[in-house]
C-alpha cells in the first residue's frame, strides 16, 4: 500500500477538493461578520487532507456521514457550493431548503442523507445506512467521519459493537483535533490512542497523520476495500488541528483560548502545502495546474456565493411544512 | 366496516357486541393481530425488516413474534446487543436507506436510553433537510405493568413522545386496531411509535385475515351517546367501556372515543363528540402531569369552552413512581370505579 | 421583599419600575446572579461541587462558571468528558454519597442523552427506595436558540422534565430569582432541573450580595391587575410584563404571574389570580403539545371552571422543530404582538 | 497472591454467605407459586461465589452496586434476610418499604445505596460514589456488579472511562454468565472476552472462574486493596452459569429455552459443591463446621420468613409519600 501509485487524474481531483473547501471556507471568515450567515460555522480549515483523502476513495452511491464540522466532507463528496452557501444564508435554495443551517446539510444525491450536530450522533445513523448495504447487497461503503469529542459518547462503542458484530461495510474516521469546544482531550479521555480500541472490538484500528492527504488516500483506500468485499468495518484515527474557534470565524489565540505556539505549529503543517510541496518536488503535477485549480475554484465560489444571494428566503408559512 | 364502531366488549373474553353482524368473520387476539401485521409486512415488502433484544427468542415478545426469523430469515427479524441508543439510530440510518425497520422495545422504560436518537435525531430528521429525506421507521413498544413491575419497569411515557414535533404515536386498544395500525405505521414516511399494552395481549378480537391500513390520526367513536363523551386511549378504553355499561344500567348515556393515535390528535372528533354531548371525562394510561389527557383538555378548553356544561375532568396515572407492593400498585391503577367516579363528578 | 412584586422592566437594559424603592442597591446581570449563587454554596457548602463540558474553560458556560476552578480548585469546578449519561450517573451517586453535584449541561438538547439516569434514576430513587436515600442534586441547563441555532440546539424540553414524577423543574426569569432559587434547588433534597434562558443572561436586576433562598415550588406575582391572568415562564415573563404596558395603555388591565417553579405548580397563586380575574393567558417558552401551558390550562378547566368567563388560551412554541433560516426562526418564536393578539381574543 | 493463605475465619465466614444466599432463594423458589411474593425475581443461584468471594474483602463502609439480580450481593454484603423478603412480600418492612420489590433493594447501613433494573444503570451512579469517596477522602471503596449485558450498553464505557481519568477507587465485576435474558452473549457481542476492554482504558483486566470463590476472594482482594491506596479501577470478568430462568423460580430446560446438557455441566461445577470439597479435601474446615453454618441458616431463613409474613402491608396513602 505504502507504494501505491496515485495516477495523476486522482491527485489533480484531490488538490481540487482541498482547495475548494479552503476557499468555500475563507470565504465565510470573509464575510461572516456582515451578519448575514446566521447561523453557527464550525470551520474545518487546516483538517482538509482527512475529507479529500476518503471520499476521493468513493463512489456516489458511498454514503458519508458527518457532524457539525461537516463543510469539508460534503464539498469532497462532491456537492455542489452553490445549495451549500444558500444553506448559510438561510435561503430556500439551500440543501436544507434553509431549515437547517451549517450544521445540517443533506444532499442525497451525493449519499448524504443528512448530518448531526449531536456530538456522536451521526455514528448509528451511519451503522444503520451500512447495515442496509449489506442486507440490500449492493456494495454502497460507508464511511463516518466524527470528532475525538464523538469517543466520550457510550453511542460510539455501540456502534463499533454492532458494526463489527454484522461485519458491515463501514470505516469510522475519527477526526482527533484534540480539543472538543475548549476542553482538551486530556480532559476528556484517559486514553490518548483512540484507534486502539479498535482491537478490542475485533477489526482493524490505525493512526494516521491527518495532513498527509496522500497517505490518508491509501489507508482510506484499503480499508474501504475491505469494506467493500465484505471484511468489515475498521477504525482510522486521523491527527489533525482545527486552526480557528470551534465556532465562528476567529481564532483561539486573539481569545486566548489556545496557545499560539501550538497554533502556529499545527498552520505550518497545513495540509495544502504539504501536498503543493510533495507533488512539486516529486514533478507529479506543474505548478500551472495548481494554478489553474485554484482558478477555477475562485470563480465557482464567486458563482456560488451569487447564487446564494440572490435567492428568495423561505416563506412564513413554510415554517410548518416537511414536519411529517 | 363497523369495526370502527363498537367493537370492544368485557363480558369474558372479549365478544363483540354485534354478534350477528360478524357471524362466522375470525376472532384472534391483540398479540396475534400483532403478528399477523408483522408476518404480512415481512412478507409483502422485501424492505421491513425487525430487530430489538429478544425478538428471535422462544417468548418471541409476548409472542408478538414467534418464529418470524424462521419464516423469514435471521437476517430480516433478528436479535440485538442491548444498545437502545445504537439500534435506534441504526433503524433511522437503515431508514434512510430506503429500508423499513421495525424496532422493538420491550417496555417503554428502556427507551429513555434511545431519547436521543428519536427526539433529536428521528423526530427533526425530515424538517432539518427540508423534506429532503424522510425517516420511515417504527419503534414497536409496551406499556402497562403489573405484579411489582416497579418504577423502571411500568412506565407509560408516550406523553413523552407527543411532546416532541416530529413523532407520531399510535396506542391500540383492539386487535382490529393492532393489525390496521400497525400496517398503517409501518407504510407511513413519518416516525411512529407504536405504543401496544400489555394487559390488552390477550384481548380478543375480530380480525380480518387480510391486509388492511387504519389511518393514522384518525381516532373511532366506540359507543354513541348523549350525556357525556370519554375520550381515551389503549387500555383505557376497555376500562371506559366497562364504565359506560355500569352508567347505562343507571341511565347515564357514555358516547365513548378511542383515540387510536395520540398524535396527530382527531380534533373532529373529539370537538364534534364534546359540542354533542357538552360534557367529558378524558382517560389516558400515562402520567397526568403535562400528558395527553393535559393536551386534550388544554385543546377542549380553547376550543369547545361555550359548549361546555362544566369542568372537563382527567383520569390517567398519579403523579408518582410506580410501587412495587401489591396494595400500592392496586392504588396506583385506576379502575372503572373510578372511572364512573369522575363522571359523576362531572354530571352533578 | 418587594422584589416579589415588580422587579422586571424591559426598558432598555432592566432597570427597576419602583426606582425609590430600590436606591443604592446592587444591580447585577443573570448571568453574574448564578455565578454569585454558585460561588456562594461552594464556598458555604464543601459538599458541593460543579461539573460539566467546559465548565472551567475560558468562555465559563456564557460567563456563569467563569473561574470558579480557580478560585475553588479544579477539583471542584471540573471540566468532563463529553458522556451526559454517565455524568448524570455521577451525580446521582455523588449525591448518595453525601456530596452536593451540580452538573451543567450547555444545552438542553443534550440532556436527551441522559434521560435514563435522569428519569429512570434520579427521579425514581427516593421513591424506590422507601425514601430511605435521596438525590440531592441539580442539573443546570440553558435553553434559548436563536441564530440558527436550529432544531437540535435550541430545545426547551422542561415540559418532558415536568412529566416524570419526582423531578422538581425551576425557570427563573429575573436575576434575583436566578441567585435565589438556584441556592435553594442545591440545598433540595430532590433532583432538581434548573433551566436558565440564554436570552436573560444579560438582563439586569436587584441582587442582594449575601445569599438567600426562594422557595421552589412558589411564584410570584408580578403584576396585579383585573382584566385578566397572564401566566408566564423564565423569558416568557419579560414578554408578559411588556405585552402588559402596551395593553395598559389600551385600558387593558393585567396580572402577571410568574411560575418560577414549574414542578411542582403553585397552584393556589394561579388559582386565586383566576379567580379574581376570570380570564387567563398562560405563556410557556416550549413546546405546546403535552407541554406546562397545556397543564395548567388542564388544571383551570379541573378547579376553575365556574369562575372563567371564556376560554384560557395558550401562547408557546409551535409543534415544529426549530428552523435555521432568520425568516423561520422569527415566524417560529412569539414575541409580545403575539401575547397582545391573545390576550385581545380573550377579552373578546 | 496465587498462593494467599485464607483465614478459617474468613472460610466459615464465606461458606456462610454461599449457603446464605443459596437458601434463601431455595426458599423463594418454593413459596414463589403461592404468588405472595408478587414480583419479578432474578435468581442469583449459581452465581454465589462471586458475591461472596468480593465481600468478603468489603467494609461495612465500602459501597457495593447492583442489578436486578441482586438478592446475592445484598446478602454477601451483610443484609439482613428480614427486609429482604419482606420486600418480597410487598410488607411497609421492607428493606424499601415495599416501594421497590426484589429487584429495588436498599439498605444503606451496609453502604447498599439502592440497585437499578436498567441494564448497567448502576454503573456510573457507582462511579460517582467514588468520585465522592476520592473528594472525600475517605478510602471507601466501590464494587459495581454488572452482568454481560451491560456490556452492550454506552454508558458501560463511558464509566470506565470516567472512572480510569479519575484514577477512582472503583472495581467493575462483570458477571458473565453468557446469556442477558434468552440472548447468548454471541448475539450481542462480537468479542466474547469482556476483561479486555480494560486495556484500553488503561485499567488492568482479569478473567475469573466465576464458580471458585477462593480464586475470587484472592483476585477481589488484590483489586479492592489497589483500589483503595488510590492506584484506580479495574475490571474482573467473572465467568459463571445463571441456574434458573431468567425471571421466576423455573428453569430454562422445562422451557426450552436452554440446552439440558449445558445447563448440567454448569450446576457440576456449583460454587457451593467446589468450596466444600475443596476445604474438607484440604482439611481446612470440618464437615461438622459445614452443618452447623447450614443450621444457622435454615433458622435465619425461618424467622425472616415469618417477620416478612407477619408483618403488615403498607397503607394506601403511602402510594403518595416519598417522591421528594
Ligand atoms: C451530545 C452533545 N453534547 C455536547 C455538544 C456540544 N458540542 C458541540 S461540538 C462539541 C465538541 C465536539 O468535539 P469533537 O467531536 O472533537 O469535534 P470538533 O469540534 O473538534 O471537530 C461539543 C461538546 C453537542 N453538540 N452534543
Ligand atoms: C436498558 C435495559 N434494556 C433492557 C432491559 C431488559 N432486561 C432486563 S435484564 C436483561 C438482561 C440482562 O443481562 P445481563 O446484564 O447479562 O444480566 P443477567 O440477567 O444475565 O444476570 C434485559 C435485557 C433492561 N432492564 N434495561
Ligand atoms: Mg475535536
Ligand atoms: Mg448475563
Amino acid at each position: 500500500m505504502k507504494n501505491l501509485v496515485i495516477d495523476t487524474g486522482i491527485l489533480k481531483k484531490m488538490y481540487y477538493y482541498l482547495v475548494k473547501i479552503r476557499r468555500f471556507e475563507e470565504k465565510i471568515i470573509e464575510l461572516y461578520p456582515q451578519q448575514e450567515m446566521r447561523c453557527p460555522v464550525h470551520l474545518y480549515i487546516g483538517q482538509e487532507a482527512i475529507a479529500v483523502g476518503f471520499c476521493a476513495n468513493l463512489k456516489k452511491e458511498d454514503y458519508v456521514f458527518s457532524n457539525h464540522r461537516n463543510h469539508g466532507h460534503l464539498i469532497a463528496k462532491g456537492v455542489d457550493l452553490k445549495p451549500m452557501f444558500a444553506e448559510l444564508y438561510g435561503k430556500i435554495t439551500g440543501c436544507s431548503k434553509g431549515k437547517g443551517g451549517s450544521m445540517h446539510m443533506v444532499f442525497p444525491e451525493r449519499s448524504i442523507m443528512g448530518t448531526s450536530s449531536i456530538v456522536g450522533g451521526g455514528i448509528p445513523i451511519a451503522v444503520g445506512t451500512a447495515l442496509a448495504s449489506k442486507m440490500n447487497r449492493d456494495e454502497r461503503v460507508v464511511v463516518v467521519f466524527f470528532g475525538d469529542g464523538a469517543v466520550d459518547e457510550g453511542v460510539f462503542y455501540e456502534s463499533l459493537n454492532f458494526a463489527s458484530l454484522k461485519k458491515l461495510p463501514i470505516v469510522f474516521v475519527c477526526e482527533n483535533n484534540f480539543y472538543a469546544t475548549n476542553s482538551p482531550q486530556e480532559n476528556r479521555q484517559v486514553n490518548p490512542d483512540i484507534y486502539k480500541i479498535a482491537d478490542f472490538f475485533l477489526m482493524p484500528g490505525v493512526c494516521v497523520d491527518g495532513n498527509d492527504v496522500l497517505e490518508i488516500y491509501k489507508i482510506a483506500k484499503e480499508f474501504i476495500d475491505r469494506a467493500k468485499h465484505g471484511s468489515g468495518p475498521s477504525l482510522i484515527e486521523a491527527r489533525t488541528y482545527r486552526w480557528k474557534t470551534h465556532v465562528g470565524p476567529e481564532t483561539d489565540i486573539e481569545k486566548g483560548f489556545r496557545d499560539e505556539k501550538e497554533v502556529a505549529e499545527w498552520v505550518n503543517k497545513c495540509p495544502l502545502k504539504k501536498f503543493e510541496e510533495h507533488v512539486l518536488r516529486n514533478n507529479l503535477l506543474e505548478k500551472k495546474d495548481l494554478q489553474e485549480v485554484g482558478k477555477k475554484i475562485e470563480k465557482e465560489v464567486q458563482e456560488a456565493l451569487d447564487f446564494a444571494l440572490t435567492s428568495r428566503y423561505p416563506e412564513e408559512e413554510d415554517l410548518y411544512k416537511d414536519v411529517y | 366496516m363497523s369495526w370502527d364502531r363498537v367493537p370492544v366488549d368485557l363480558s369474558g373474553i372479549r365478544v363483540l357486541t354485534q354478534k350477528d353482524e360478524f357471524k362466522g368473520e375470525r376472532v384472534i387476539s391483540y398479540r396475534e393481530a400483532i403478528r399477523e401485521a408483522l408476518s404480512s409486512a415481512l412478507g409483502r415488502d422485501t424492505r421491513v425488516f425487525i430487530f430489538g433484544e429478544g425478538v428471535d427468542d422462544p417468548g418471541g415478545v409476548f409472542g408478538t413474534t414467534l418464529n418470524l426469523h424462521k419464516e423469514f430469515g435471521q437476517e430480516r427479524v433478528f436479535d440485538t446487543p442491548i444498545c437502545e441508543n445504537a439500534l435506534t439510530g441504526i433503524a433511522i440510518g437503515a431508514s434512510l436507506a430506503g429500508l423499513r425497520p421495525i424496532l422493538v422495545q420491550m417496555r417503554t422504560d428502556f427507551m429513555l436510553l434511545s431519547m436521543d436518537q428519536l427526539m433529536n435525531h428521528a423526530a427533526k430528521w425530515k424538517y432539518m433537510f427540508g423534506g429532503k429525506v424522510s425517516v420511515p421507521m417504527v419503534v414497536r413498544t409496551i406499556i402497562g405493568g403489573g405484579w411489582g413491575s416497579a418504577a423502571q419497569h411500568s412506565q407509560p411515557l408516550q406523553g413523552l413522545f407527543t411532546h416532541i414535533p416530529g413523532l407520531k404515536v399510535v396506542m391500540p386498544s383492539t386487535a382490529y386496531d393492532a393489525k390496521g395500525l400497525l400496517l398503517s405505521s409501518i407504510h407511513n414516511e413519518s416516525p411512529v411509535v407504536f405504543v401496544e399494552h400489555r394487559w390488552l395481549y390477550d384481548h380478543k378480537d375480530i380480525v380480518p385475515p387480510e391486509p388492511y391500513f387504519i389511518p393514522l390520526g384518525k381516532g373511532s367513536l366506540r359507543r354513541e351517546g348523549k350525556d357525556l363523551t370519554l375520550i381515551a386511549d389503549s387500555f383505557m378504553v376497555i376500562l371506559a367501556m366497562a364504565a359506560a355499561r355500569v352508567l347505562e344500567k343507571e341511565g347515564i348515556d357514555i358516547e365513548l372515543i378511542d383515540l387510536r393515535t395520540i398524535k396527530p390528535l382527531d380534533y373532529d372528533l373529539i370537538l364534534n363528540s364534546v359540542k354533542k354531548t357538552g360534557r367529558a371525562v378524558i382517560l389516558d394510561f400515562g402520567y397526568k402531569f403535562c400528558g395527553i389527557s393535559s393536551e386534550v383538555s388544554s385543546f377542549l378548553m380553547e376550543n369547545a369552552f361555550e359548549h361546555l356544561e362544566t369542568s372537563v375532568l382527567r383520569v390517567a396515572l398519579p403523579d408518582v413512581p410506580t410501587p412495587a407492593s401489591p396494595i400500592l400498585e392496586k392504588a396506583y391503577y385506576s379502575g372503572e370505579e373510578q372511572i364512573i367516579t369522575e363522571v359523576k363528578r362531572v354530571l352533578k
